[in-house]
């Protein structure tokens, strides 16, 4: 996936100062107690601590040392940042006191807001899916929350799952309908008064 | 002892804001009355004499010799009298703590001019007003109009509101003190320089007083008079009993020490002192022999009204006048 | 104490039993739970990926119910799911610290009606267990002592990450304790707190299946007779896709994982039905036999 | 002259704290030192007059500062235990509790005395002190000790 | 201002310290507004007023403008006060007659806005000029300095400055805690970057130290208290029995041999626990003293009073004392070097390292032991089970460069991890990793050393290691330790097998350096290494006059830079006893009898019991030898009786009042 800029020049490992996003690292840093961001070493500890390194396109600290030269496109368009399981190793181990895990976090949301998220990646519709059914509802059922999950992405994967399911339906451990908030609407519109 | 050849001397009296004890202290002189009435006339003296304030305005400019002002300065007949007999006396004494230093009235400034009319026209436990009059400065009454003085917000000391010559301390001065800057006055001895403070020792009281001394003084707990068993000998301070005497300038024989009272403060701090109260404050903080916050705070608690207790006479003329409001 | 509980939503679900199991444990050991009150999802970690600020106003919105319910003075909730505790954690701590947002999300709660007075206090149910209860009176408990059971304890990630409270950020040993404590041998293992994938397992499984893989081989090679943990999705994982993961990897790494609730209802002598052991998928023969 | 009710005023407009700081030779001034060495920044509110030792703080410095027009006061000594003088901070902490009660009396708020232990390596500590102390007194509005003293001087 | 008779004139000079205060205050604006104050005679401002050019400005302007007070505005105080006195003295004036005002560390360094930076300065320089009006002459107070001196830990830093002094004729104390001095030095087999041979290096420095003449060497002891001042301290030292009469010890080993323990069973502190003693030993065969000693927690003679005294009878000497007391000896010094060295970082804080769990997890102390001839394992480097490693990961910063242990460099591991390499290499022939997250190699011939390790086929890997574990995923990893790096060079997360472990632990203050601080009234930086006077100009001086510090209780540093910092130290307390006298500062308190009235409020609060009272004259008095300054007195005395030389009260009122009253 490492393929220079926008497929233009493909084989050309050169980055030009001009197609670097200079703002991109400050706005990373707003984030409570982001601005350690600037003090990362480069040491590795998150990528090797990291359970998920082995799959990502980029390790932790190569993300975090492209976030601070402002490769926003790179940062947001590869797998990294989705693989990212929210573990907080990363986290506790930084001899920096970097919270990686909230830059994660943060990468995530900006690639969200600016849909620029590797598409199909069934992670993101993960999440646009649990963040509908809690606004709706105000808690989660699972049942609903995979098959809506599985209609976004890929309706046949459910397929794979489905002796899994009725597995799960016959020990009870999915059921249909889930007790609700009581006040949904003003819970609703508290969700609504808040905004980032 | 009075000197026959010399002219009588022209005396004032008059007192501010004050108790009358220090006009009392004046008669207190007892046989040197004599002397004093030998080498003096007594051109005005409210307490005594029926000399009306016209009479005083109509004096010549420094036509009085010696002026004996007491009280502190709380309403503006206080302050007319002050600058009238500022300019009619050629030597004119703060005489007692009242005009030295605001005195006793002066505690008036832990309040406000609002706060006191509100507790005497309104709040007393004794007060029957239901239209909630208030003295006004002018009253048109039939006869014309009344004019009552103004009462001012703040105590101020005679310093504070005119030029003094000198000042004798005490609630009240000491008499003896008295007879002896009059004599000095009037037999024309060198006087010491404007502005100073005069009857007094020159060194603190604790100097005069006879009680014993610690050389470990060490205090672990505050208490009132009244909670110790004074033995009469040991020295207050040593035993937990807060006592103004070692910031205290000497003059009134320890008196109040000597009656087995802890000294007050009334004959005001030391002359390098600029601000008594806390001067003593920092000698009682020192002095608590603990390191513990907790337990700091706490002995600190056991000092009742330590404003009111530091500044007990000398609040107008301390660094802080009054209580902000 | 009195402890206001906080299910979260897989408790209601998935991880039925962990509630099943906790609540028959607590109700035995004579621990007070009182449910808090329309309380809803935690945010988890998706809800973090969209929008910060609304995940941590929902989770306010919990905190603040808790206060109302919980009366004057600190209150004590017990979240039992390893992400509603970190989430209500992490959430706790922000509002501590950060000014702005503290008066960003008051002010949305203020709009819902609620108050948020910074009184809370987050607790995991192993925490209210060893330094509440205590370990002591818990082992006058027992009734069946686990004897030669080897235990294999994972913890999961978001107990003591990011924010160690009461076990060691690196090096957790709260589950061990009280395995021990109902006489089980507490397998030493160096994969404690290796992430299980978390909802990866679903969604990208083949990573995710991968590092379930790794952690169930581990605790095989290391002769574990059972698995026990504290967080329903990582009980899920590891659980529930084992077949699965079997035929993938050629590999036999079945192992019952219950939740440790589970295992103290057994050693306290619970029946099973109130424990969920019903609702398993493996069997936890090693203590049911 | 001279009835003035001290008036409650609105904070002026550009009005900027001023606030006495005493600091000890050792501990608190070399702090400032170390902040202007390791280039921290904080609001120019202080202005520092160095003694040896907390222990040499008269209450009438700070009653003094405020009848001059300080906006509050700040004292900076070493950590309990670490006097350079052994003791003198004690001293000076009971010495300002007493002060501190005395001028709760007089009407003054409390956060214009503020007495803080800050060793010679916390330079950031200093920072951060005079930051929170400035802001507090921004919020708070100029001292009225000195309008009060000066309607009293003639 | 009416009690002075002469005239005040007072100069009043701006410092622009380069760009450092005029890049931020307007100091010729400044020097204008000050020019008008009261008693001004002369106001400029000037580039660099610490400068001879400056000084001499200064004694220029005395002459011509019949200057009486002097204002520098500039730095802070305690970097240049001594430099302006020194000139106002070579203008012929007091020195007392300068007031400085620290407008760069106090305006410029630590404030952006200029308006009020500027109005800041404009206050602070009027303050002074009110002040300065007030100041007295005074002259300073010189004492005889003590010729001998205490050193407090008999590290290399110890023992070179002891050599030093001693051999400049001083009579020294060394007082080292531990039955033998040498500290971590004599841990070690060879030292970086020449690796020459520690033993054969330190210990003729050892036994020097014990031979001269002008040494005092007392091992198992302790300061305790310490009082008095520069140039004359008073010390205690209290010696801890070792229940061998040191007098009589030859160190034969006799009562070693003898003991009724047939094998050592006891942890050995020096080899860390990794080899065993016994109740009664020696530390080590080249021990300085070289005398026994008895542990009176293992011995049984103590714990049960029951045992038979092999070892007293085995001692031909009769050396062995059982009834031993702790001895506190009291000794006059007039200066004191303190070299009580580091502490290596404990591994257990990092859990993810394995350290304490997996056996062969070893520190980088631990090794130095191994590869020692003379230590637990004769040289060999080898796994618990006696075995060579075929391979070892040696990892660097462990407890350095991290937030949540210690946050600093520790400087010296990135270059023993070095020698480490070489020497396990050598002793094995193993496959040795380094994993480095920068290689720090600065130092004569340091660079050398690295580029001679990376030709001798050592891996250096570059990365933090995460985890060293033994879960194994696939079969060469199988009953290894697996350490789980970035290698961030390839950007690639890789796990390596490895049969041994080396943590290269930092240094870290020790544990007592906070009491020790307090002892001796010295400062400790944020991090707890002792503090230095100036970082760059007084490196081995302490804020508390005749305090020194050197070596590794600084912070840390390497044996080279320990032992020119010892003779830096040594130099240091030379010049000052050389000098034969210390000059005081004058701001001693005085009593003003006509004031005092006896009311003894003074008499207990003298920390340094400097006030008595005079029943005669029923009034206090202060003794001048023992006020050290710190006017406690002064506040507190209620008659105002009581004032002090530098600080008196109508001084700090005058500045107080030009700090917040404009006065033109
Ligand atoms: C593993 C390792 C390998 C190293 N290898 C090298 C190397 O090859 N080359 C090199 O140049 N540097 C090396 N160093 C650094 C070297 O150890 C230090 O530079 C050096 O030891 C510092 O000497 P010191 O005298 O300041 O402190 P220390 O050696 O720590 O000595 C301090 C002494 O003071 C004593 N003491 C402490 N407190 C008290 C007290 N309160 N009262 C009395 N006595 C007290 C101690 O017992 C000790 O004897 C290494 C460090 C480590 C950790
Ligand atoms: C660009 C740069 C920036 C630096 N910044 C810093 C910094 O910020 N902080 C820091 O701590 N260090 C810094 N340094 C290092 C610092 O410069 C040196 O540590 C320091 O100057 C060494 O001082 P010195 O007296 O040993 O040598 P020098 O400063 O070189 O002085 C030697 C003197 O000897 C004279 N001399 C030479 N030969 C003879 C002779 N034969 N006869 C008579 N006189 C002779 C020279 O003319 C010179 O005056 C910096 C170095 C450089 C190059
Ligand atoms: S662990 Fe921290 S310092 Fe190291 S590379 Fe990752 S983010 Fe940077
Ligand atoms: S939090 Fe994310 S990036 Fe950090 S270690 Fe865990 S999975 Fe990796
Ligand atoms: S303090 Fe009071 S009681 Fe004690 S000696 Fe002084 S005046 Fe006398
Ligand atoms: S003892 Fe004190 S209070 Fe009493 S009269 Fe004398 S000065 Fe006044
Ligand atoms: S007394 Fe006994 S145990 Fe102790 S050292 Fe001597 S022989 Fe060994
Ligand atoms: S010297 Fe090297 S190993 Fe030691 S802390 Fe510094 S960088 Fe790390
Ligand atoms: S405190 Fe002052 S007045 Fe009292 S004895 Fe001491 S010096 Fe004299
Ligand atoms: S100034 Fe300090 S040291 Fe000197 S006499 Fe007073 S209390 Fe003692």
């Amino acid at each position: 996936m490492n393929s220079g800029s926008n497929g233009k020049q493909p084989f050309l490992h050169i980055k030009r100062e001009a197609d670097l996003d200079k703002e991109f690292s400050k706005r990373i840093a707003k984030l409570a107690h982001g601005e350690k961001l600037y003090g990362c070493i480069q040491c590795g500890n998150c990528s090797a601590t990291c359970p998920l390194s082995p799959y990502m396109d980029y390790t932790p600290r190569k993300v975090i040392a492209m976030v601070r030269a402002g490769f926003r496109d790179e940062v947001l368009s590869n797998s990294t940042v989705w693989l990212c399981a929210s573990c907080y190793s990363c986290t506790v181990e930084c001899p920096k006191g970097i919270k990686i895990t909230d830059i994660m976090y943060a990468l995530k949301r900006e690639a969200i807001i600016k849909k620029v998220y590797p598409r199909n990646f069934a992670i993101p519709a993960l999440s646009r899916t649990f963040y509908d059914e809690v606004r709706a509802g105000g808690r989660i059922n699972e049942t609903w929350l995979l098959t809506r999950f599985y209609m976004r992405t890929n309706i046949f994967k459910a397929i794979g799952f489905i002796g899994l399911a009725l597995k799960l339906f016959g020990t009870g451990r999915l059921k249909l309908a889930e007790k609700k908030l009581k006040d949904r609407q003003q819970f609703r519109r508290m969700v609504e008064s808040t905004s980032n | 002892m009075a000197n026959e050849s010399k002219p009588k001397i022209k005396m004032a009296v008059y007192w501010g804001a004050a108790c009358g004890g220090c006009c009392v202290s004046v008669l207190d002189v007892h046989e040197s009355l004599f002397a004093v009435i030998d080498a003096a006339d007594l051109v005005f003296w409210p307490i005594a004499l029926d000399t009306k304030y016209a009479d005083v305005e109509a004096m010549e400019d420094a036509s009085i010799d010696l002026c004996l002002f007491n009280g502190a300065v709380r309403n503006s007949e206080n302050e007319h009298m002050a600058h009238v007999l500022r300019k009619k006396s050629k030597i004119l004494v703060a005489y007692g703590s009242c005009a030295h230093m605001g005195g006793i009235p002066g505690l008036a400034n832990f309040s406000d001019r609002e706060s006191l009319m509100r507790r005497v026209y309104d709040e007393s436990e004794s007060t029957e007003n239901p239209d909630k009059i208030r003295p006004q400065h002018h009253y048109e009454v039939k006869e014309g109009t009344l004019e009552i003085p103004v009462f001012y917000n703040d105590v101020m000391s005679l310093g504070q509101i005119t030029d003094v010559d000198y000042y004798i301390p005490g609630c009240p001065p000491q008499t003896e003190r008295l007879v002896e800057v009059f004599m000095a006055i009037v037999t024309g001895q060198p006087l010491p320089p404007k502005g100073s403070v005069i009857g007094v020792s020159g060194l603190a009281q604790c100097d005069e007083c006879t009680r014993k001394k610690s050389d470990q003084r060490s205090v672990k707990q505050i208490f009132r008079p009244w909670e110790i068993e004074d033995d009469g000998e040991t020295c207050f301070m040593d035993q937990g009993v807060i006592c103004m005497g070692p910031a205290t300038i000497g003059g009134c024989g320890v008196r109040c020490v000597k009656g087995n009272a802890p000294c007050r403060g009334c004959y005001g701090p030391m002359p390098e002192v600029r601000d008594m109260g806390a001067k003593l404050i920092s000698t009682i903080g020192t002095m608590i022999d603990l390191e513990k916050e907790e337990e700091i705070e706490k002995v600190i608690e056991q000092i009742e009204d330590p404003a009111g207790t530091f500044y007990r006479f000398s609040l107008p003329a301390a660094k802080i006048r009054r209580k902000l409001s | 104490m009195k402890y206001l509980y906080y299910p979260g939503c897989s408790l209601r679900s998935t991880g039925r039993a962990y509630e099943e199991s906790l609540l028959a444990v607590f109700r035995v050991l004579g621990i007070d739970l009182a449910e808090i009150d329309d309380w809803n999802c935690c945010g988890a970690t998706n809800y973090m990926s969209i929008n910060e600020h609304r995940a941590i106003a929902i989770t306010t919105r919990n905190l603040a119910l808790a206060e109302q319910q919980g009366g004057s003075g600190e209150v004590h909730i017990i979240a039992p799911c390893n992400a509603c505790y970190m989430g209500l954690q992490k959430t706790k701590i922000y509002l501590d610290t950060e000014q702005g947002l503290r008066e960003k999300i008051l002010k949305t709660m203020e709009g819902a009606g609620l108050r948020y007075e910074g009184r809370v206090v987050i607790r995991h149910p192993l925490d209210v267990l060893i330094n509440d209860f205590g370990l002591d009176k818990l082992k006058m408990a027992v009734k069946k002592p686990l004897h030669d059971l080897r235990v294999i304890s994972y913890y999961g990630c978001q107990m003591v990450r990011p924010i160690a409270t009461f076990d060691h950020e690196a090096d957790p040993v709260s589950m061990d304790q009280v395995a021990m404590t109902l006489g089980a041998t507490a397998v030493d293992w160096g994969m404690k707190l290796r992430c299980c994938g978390g909802s990866m397992t679903s969604t990208v499984p083949d990573v995710g299946q991968r590092l379930n893989y790794l952690l169930l081989k581990e605790a095989k090679a290391k002769k574990g007779d059972i698995m026990i943990t504290a967080c329903p999705l990582c009980q899920f994982n590891l659980e529930c896709f084992q077949g699965k993961i079997s035929k993938k990897f050629r590999d036999d790494i079945s192992i019952p994982v219950m939740f440790f609730t589970q295992l103290m209802g057994m050693a306290l002598g619970i029946p099973e039905k109130e424990l969920g052991i019903h609702r398993l998928f493996v069997k936890p023969r090693p203590v049911t036999v | 002259m001279s009835d003035n009710q001290i008036n409650k005023q609105a904070i002026p407009a550009n009005w900027k704290p001023r606030i006495a700081a005493f600091f000890c030779n050792w501990c608190t001034y070399t702090a400032s030192d170390l902040a202007g060495v390791s280039r921290l920044k904080y609001p120019a509110t202080i202005r520092v007059i160095r003694i040896m030792c907390s222990g040499r703080l008269d209450p009438q410095f700070v009653t003094d500062a405020f009848a001059e027009g300080a906006d509050a006061v700040l004292i900076g000594g070493c950590h309990p235990g670490d006097c350079h003088y052994a003791n003198g901070n004690y001293k000076c902490l009971r010495r300002v509790h007493l002060l501190k009660k005395v001028l709760k009396q007089m009407g003054l708020e409390e956060e214009r005395l503020r007495l803080e232990w800050i060793s010679a390596s916390e330079g950031k500590r200093l920072a951060e002190v005079v930051s929170e102390m400035s802001e507090a007194i921004l919020k708070l509005g100029p001292c009225k000790v000195k309008q009060v003293v000066e309607h009293y001087e003639k | 201002m009416s009690h002075h008779k002469e005239e005040i004139r007072i100069g009043v000079y701006i410092c622009h310290c380069g760009h450092n205060i005029a890049g931020t205050v307007d100091v010729t604006g400044i020097a204008e507004y000050a020019s008008r104050l009261p008693n001004v005679v002369i106001s400029k401002d000037y580039k660099y007023m610490c400068s001879d050019p400056g000084q001499v400005l200064i004694g220029q302007d005395i002459a011509e403008h019949k200057l009486n007070r002097i204002v520098v505005s500039s730095c802070s105080p305690l970097l240049h006060e001594k430099t302006f006195r020194d000139a106002l003295v070579k203008g012929g004036l007091n020195p007392f007659f300068l007031q400085m005002v620290n407008i760069r560390e106090n305006v410029s360094w630590v404030h952006t806005d200029t308006d009020d930076a500027n109005l800041k300065a404009r206050d602070l320089v009027r303050a002074a000029v009110h002040r300065v009006a007030y100041q007295k002459e005074l002259t300073k107070k010189k004492v005889p300095v003590n010729p001998d001196v205490l050193i407090v830990g008999g590290g290399i830093a110890g023992i070179s400055a002891a050599l030093t002094m001693a051999d400049a004729g001083k009579k020294v104390f060394l007082v080292e805690k531990e039955p033998t001095i040498g500290g971590h030095m004599a841990l070690f087999d060879k030292t970086f970057p020449t690796l020459d041979c520690a033993a054969c290096i330190l210990t003729p420095k050892m036994s020097s130290v014990k031979k001269h003449p002008n040494i005092t060497l007392w091992s198992y002891s302790e300061v305790s208290e310490v009082s008095g001042f520069v140039g004359n301290y008073k010390v205690k030292v209290t010696r801890k029995p070792r229940y061998v009469i040191e007098e009589l010890c030859v160190g034969c080993y006799a009562c070693v041999d003898e003991c009724i323990f047939k094998e050592g069973k006891f942890p050995d502190e020096f080899n860390l626990g990794m080899s065993k003693r016994k109740p009664v030993y020696l530390p080590f065969p080249q021990a300085t003293p070289l005398v026994a000693v008895i542990d009176d927690k293992t011995c049984i003679h103590f714990k049960t009073g029951k045992c038979q005294q092999s070892c007293a009878k085995a001692c031909d000497r009769n050396a062995i004392d059982f009834n031993q007391q702790p001895e506190v000896k009291e000794i006059e010094v007039g200066t004191v070097i303190l070299t009580t060295g580091f502490k290596a970082f404990d591994a257990r804080r990092l859990p993810y390292y394995g350290y304490g769990k997996f056996p062969n997890v070893f520190t980088s102390l631990e090794v130095e032991r191994m590869v020692n001839a003379s230590g637990p394992t004769e040289g060999h480097v080898v796994l618990k089970d006696g075995s060579k490693p075929k391979s070892v990961g040696i990892v660097h910063c462990v407890g350095s460069r991290d937030e949540k242990t210690n946050k600093w460099c520790s400087r010296v591991c990135c270059m023993y991890s070095l020698k480490l390499a070489h020497l396990i290499k050598e002793h094995t022939g193993a496959e040795v990793y380094n994993f480095y997250i920068d290689m720090r190699t600065p130092g004569k011939g340091y660079e050398e050393f690295y580029d001679k390790l990376l030709r001798e086929d050592v891996h250096f890997i570059r990365g933090r290691v995460a985890e060293v574990s033994d879960w194994a995923t696939t079969s060469d990893e199988e009953g290894k330790l697996i350490m789980r790096v970035e290698d961030t060079m390839v950007g690639m997360v890789r796990r390596i097998p490895v049969d041994m472990v080396v943590l290269s632990v930092g240094l870290e203050p020790r544990d007592d350096a906070q009491d020790i601080r307090k002892l001796f009234n010295i400062s400790c930086s944020t991090e707890g290494f002792f503090l230095e006077k100036h970082p760059k100009l007084a490196p081995v001086d302490t804020f508390t006059d005749g305090v020194f510090i050197a070596g590794a209780a600084q912070g840390p540093r390497d044996i080279p830079d320990s032992v020119a910092q010892a003779g830096a130290a040594a130099a240091q307390a030379l010049a000052l006893i050389d000098s034969g006298h210390v000059e005081l500062e004058p701001n001693t308190a005085y009593i003003t009898d006509t004031l005092c009235s006896g009311c003894k409020s003074c008499l207990n609060i003298c920390p340094y019991k400097a006030i008595a009272f005079d029943d005669e004259k029923r009034k206090s008095v202060i003794n001048e030898a023992l006020c050290k300054g710190c006017g406690t007195c002064v506040a507190s005395c209620p008659s105002g009786a009581i004032r002090q030389n530098l600080f008196e009260d109508e001084e700090i009122f005058s500045e107080i009042r030009g700090l917040f009253v404009e006065s033109i």
